[in-house]
């Protein structure tokens, strides 16, 4: 085998094995940076070993591709707002699963194409195509319509209408079809006249059909479960991959592949356990198309809540001895996590025990709560699970409810009915006092309202988080 | 081929088996940064890009070779940026507890 | 020739990862029994073996293959034996306690 | 690819993920016996692979071998002592080697008959053959040499001698000048007259160089490192398959293989840290040539220690509130841990707390303790790390150390010349009173005496553990 042959090889295996040694530092705090810079260096050893394969000719063209591609992404990476992480991963996503779909069309003509000379492939070779095609344009129109729903480009409610399983059946089916027949029949039909024509209509219409799908498969989705969905549609994208590496018969590509698929199904895994939903309902449970959802007795009105201001709270909160605050998503949409910060070192500085309880999809994405206060410098051990300040709640004097709303909502333990009912929730309302901070009575992510708004020892404050919060550290110091 | 398809099938289930070993070692906070890390990754599919484009079959070839590297590009440099971001701001907590 | 051992070397690498990501997860209680289980599987020659012994490329051969297949199999059998004595105990202890 | 080559590879392929997830069942107690099941089905299927290789003509010779090493086998795994499952080990393993390096000989010796038909083998062909060769026998002939030490047919003492290392290092790059000048001169060779003879009479001498070299290695390390060595040799066993992996191509061979190296090194390092020292240190230390060791000041004798009966002991362990047992190879000897389970019971039902304080390297393999204690149906909770136990040793009334010398040996920590200096210990010294069951002043595997035996605080209680605690067991009864 040529040496030059032997080096791309090489490349190719370091690269897996960095990649690998990349996600294993990503295991601690400490060492995630320098694990992420591993990867991409596992990634630029990969491309090293492309750019040597002999049958690159001209380089010219990739380098258009690749400095237009690392321009734009660099700018998206740059711009995008900590809220819009998960739209943001949606849409890298999608061009991964595209451009494994493009690889495998490419090789499919590529085939086609110079049928001349080369041998019929063997059944799998062209089964690998296939896939590698179908799961690329699912993830790729599939990763659009999630990104369009997050930035609400697309209506984030679940879509439904009738007979809408019996249809994406339907069309499954008939991918499978097209699939079968050009796996079983390519070969005659080469032979046949028109039949290369032929082949190319059915192909393509296969990738419509794929694109179709993918649209079809996650407009009925409903925007609380979108980070559910990306997170699927990243372990899909990383099968594409991965299938990719199938028809190139290349590893490199095959192990990242799995890599990426493991690590998205994982993730998938974790966030439907903490939202205590099976993935099958997540997909096709058309979770929240109604947009109030039932509402505990009749529809209550501001009358009816504990509207409070800045020094009440401030008052209550620098006497207390130990104060537990839930961040949810409104945090990250205010931006208030520095401030948040400085609130709690104020109160600390006053001998108040402050500890942060992160629910584990608190938030647009997992950990994203953790991103907002690491951002803010919070020091870890000041961060409890859900398990670890549900046991002493009533000793809690008071909860600080910054922006969460699902993630405290009472109905999820007590009402069977509830859309959320069984998903773990920060029981607040066990505390002595709880105080909310948001800019209205309007529901959450899940779109259902929340009995706790209107409990006794229930405080509302309203507002922006930010500018509540600003004010409650001003009232503090004040005293 | 059969042959090297079973290499790959190998290659594959034992790839899958080190990402579960690995990935569930990852502490819940690290998950948003696992996933666009991870994302990241799968952008791998420039390496099947660039051959296309580079190998200059034709513009139809060329076109979807440019498109193609275009794309995973923009997945794996966003990718990898977007989570040293996220990152760098845990290195700098990690600093500062250090 | 070239191309399947640099598979083989995916291979190699790929399931030592595997290996260190699972074992390393063994808590020393087990360090005993894991000792000589996978010393039990180690006795996987015995694949290469039994084709050896029954391949009949004459005695030579055959007396070679009939020697490793019952060293492999002493090490497999006794192996996975000696594994499960040690582990019985673990089990009813594991029962007494449940 | 023929349907049958099909179901071949993929019952390979499935032995190979079985034995994977049997590897990971092992990680808890509980499912740890349903692993090794699991990983004994993968070998199943792997056999049933072998079996279905078109390779195979004849099955009478193939079953006798599987016979006559099946009886063997079990009739060992049924006969062998707790005591004696170092040496077990070593034997298996030592098997499992000699089967790999036969499988890369037979290899090399069908090539170099039919060399006539086949092309001549790539580089690397070739190496991994004498690399499985050199494995193999180096693994054979260790383990060989680790079975006698620790079954005494063989010293256990470090057997050294003048040059030693540099006699081991000319034979190895001896075996290296083979490998190598094989490898390379083999094509010319078999072109000349009676090359093939030269051939074979060289990879002869490899083999036999290889054994030496394995016996070598090992004769220089004592007794008390065997254990190390086993699991180190048991690594080895695991590579030597691997590399008749390579040479078969087989997939399944590697991985497991791969599986078998991985564990057996992590084994290895893990004793290592457990005695503070290096592998290489255990490898070519010679630890342990001397019998005495250095005693810290003049030979003590009997008339130095404070020589007590079991009705003393018994009396200071029934009105203690907290006794610290700590196992050691002793147990293992005297089998007396169903007897001590029955004494801890005793103690027990006079409220007595009883912890076994378990030190990583007691006995004579990991874990070791933690087997026969199993087997005496000692429940969980009760065993206790190191680290736990230390911390509090002043509040201890009574430590009973049951045939342990070198893991409670002072020495350890307070003497830095000596040879476990900076090996962690159970400080039984600390406790209020330490009762030490051994039948002599002997040093333990380690071969240095041990200050312990001569504090005020300790009382030696005299005669093999099982007798010694049969009689507490009575005296506790009696009180
Ligand atoms: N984390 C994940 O991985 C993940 C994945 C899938 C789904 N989800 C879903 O996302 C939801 C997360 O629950 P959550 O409690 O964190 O968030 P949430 O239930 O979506 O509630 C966020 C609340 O923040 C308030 N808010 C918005 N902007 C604000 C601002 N600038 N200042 C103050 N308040 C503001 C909103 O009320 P106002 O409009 O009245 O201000 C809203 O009720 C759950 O339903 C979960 O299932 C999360
Ligand atoms: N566990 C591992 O993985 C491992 C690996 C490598 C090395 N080692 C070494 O093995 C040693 C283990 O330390 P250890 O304290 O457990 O054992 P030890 O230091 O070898 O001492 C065992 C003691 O038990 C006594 N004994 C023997 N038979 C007895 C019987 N029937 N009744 C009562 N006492 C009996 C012996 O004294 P008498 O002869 O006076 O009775 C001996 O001093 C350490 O040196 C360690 O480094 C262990």
């Amino acid at each position: 085998m040529a040496t030059r042959t032997l080096i791309i090889q090489l490349l190719y295996l370091l690269s897996a094995v960095v990649f690998i040694l990349g996600l294993k530092r990503l295991s601690s705090p400490a060492t995630a940076r320098g694990g992420n810079a591993l990867a991409s260096l596992g990634m630029l050893l990969a491309v090293c070993g492309a750019l040597l394969e002999p049958e690159i000719l001209t380089f010219q063209w990739l380098i258009v591709g690749a400095v237009v591609g690392g321009l734009a992404g660099s700018l998206m990476a740059r711009m995008v707002k900590m809220t819009a992480m998960p739209q943001m991963v949606g849409v890298f996503n999608g061009f991964g699963g595209a451009a494994s779909g493009l690889v495998a069309a490419a090789e499919y003509f590529t085939y086609l194409r110079n049928v001349a000379e080369t041998s019929v492939p063997a059944l799998d070779g062209s089964i690998s195509i296939m896939a590698g095609t179908l799961i690329g344009a699912v993830t790729f129109s599939g990763s659009m319509i999630a990104f369009g729903k997050l930035q609400g480009l697309v209506t984030e409610k679940a879509v439904t209408y009738a007979l809408q399983k019996t249809l994406n059946a339907l069309l499954f089916t008939g991918i499978l079809a097209i699939i079968v027949y050009l796996v079983v029949r390519t070969p005659d039909l080469l032979s046949s006249t028109g039949g290369v024509a032929q082949i190319q209509v059915l192909y393509l219409a296969l990738a419509a059909a794929a694109l179709l799908l993918g649209i079809l498969l996650v407009i009925p989705i409903g925007g609380a479960d979108m980070p559910v969905v990306i997170s699927l549609l990243n372990s899909y994208s990383g099968l594409a991959a991965a299938a990719a590496g199938f028809v190139l018969s290349n590893n490199v590509l095959i192990i990242s592949g799995a890599l990426v698929g493991a690590s998205g199904l994982i993730l998938t895994n974790i966030m439907c356990k903490a939202m205590n939903r099976s993935l099958a309902n997540v997909v096709f449970g058309a979770f929240g198309q109604t947009t109030g959802g039932p509402v505990a007795g009749a529809k209550r009105t501001m009358a009816d809540v504990n509207d409070v201001q800045a020094d009440d709270v401030a008052m209550l909160l620098a006497y207390a001895k130990q104060v537990v605050v839930v961040p949810g998503y409104g945090l990250a949409v205010a931006q208030a996590q520095h401030k948040l910060r400085e609130l709690a070192d104020q109160l600390g500085k006053r001998g108040v025990t402050v500890k942060y309880a992160i629910h584990p999809v608190a938030g647009r994405m997992p950990g994203h709560m953790n991103v907002l206060l690491a951002e803010a410098n919070v020091p870890y051990p000041q961060l409890y699970e859900i398990d670890d300040v549900n046991p002493d709640m009533p000793n809690v004097d008071a909860c600080l409810v910054v922006g969460a709303n699902d993630v405290v909502n009472p109905a999820a333990r007590d009402d069977p009915n509830s859309d959320i009912a069984g998903m773990p929730i920060v029981e607040v309302d066990r505390a002595k006092h709880c105080v909310v901070m948001k800019r209205s009575l309007n529901p959450g992510f899940a779109g259902i309202d929340n009995e706790l708004f209107y409990l006794r020892n229930t405080m509302m404050l309203f507002g922006d988080a930010a500018d509540s919060i600003t004010k409650l550290i001003e009232e503090v110091k004040q005293l | 081929m059969t042959g090297t398809i079973l290499v790959s099938v190998y290659v594959f289930v034992l790839a899958m088996f080190v990402g579960f070993e690995v990935i569930t070692k990852v502490p819940p906070t690290l998950h948003t940064p696992l996933m666009s890390g991870s994302n990241a990754i799968s952008g791998i599919s420039i390496v099947g890009a660039l051959v296309i484009a580079g190998a200059g079959h034709g513009t139809l070839f060329v076109a979807i070779g440019v498109l193609a590297v275009a794309m995973a590009t923009i997945n794996v440099v966003g990718g990898f940026l977007v989570t040293d971001r996220m990152l760098q701001m845990f290195r700098r907590e990690a600093d500062s507890t250090e």
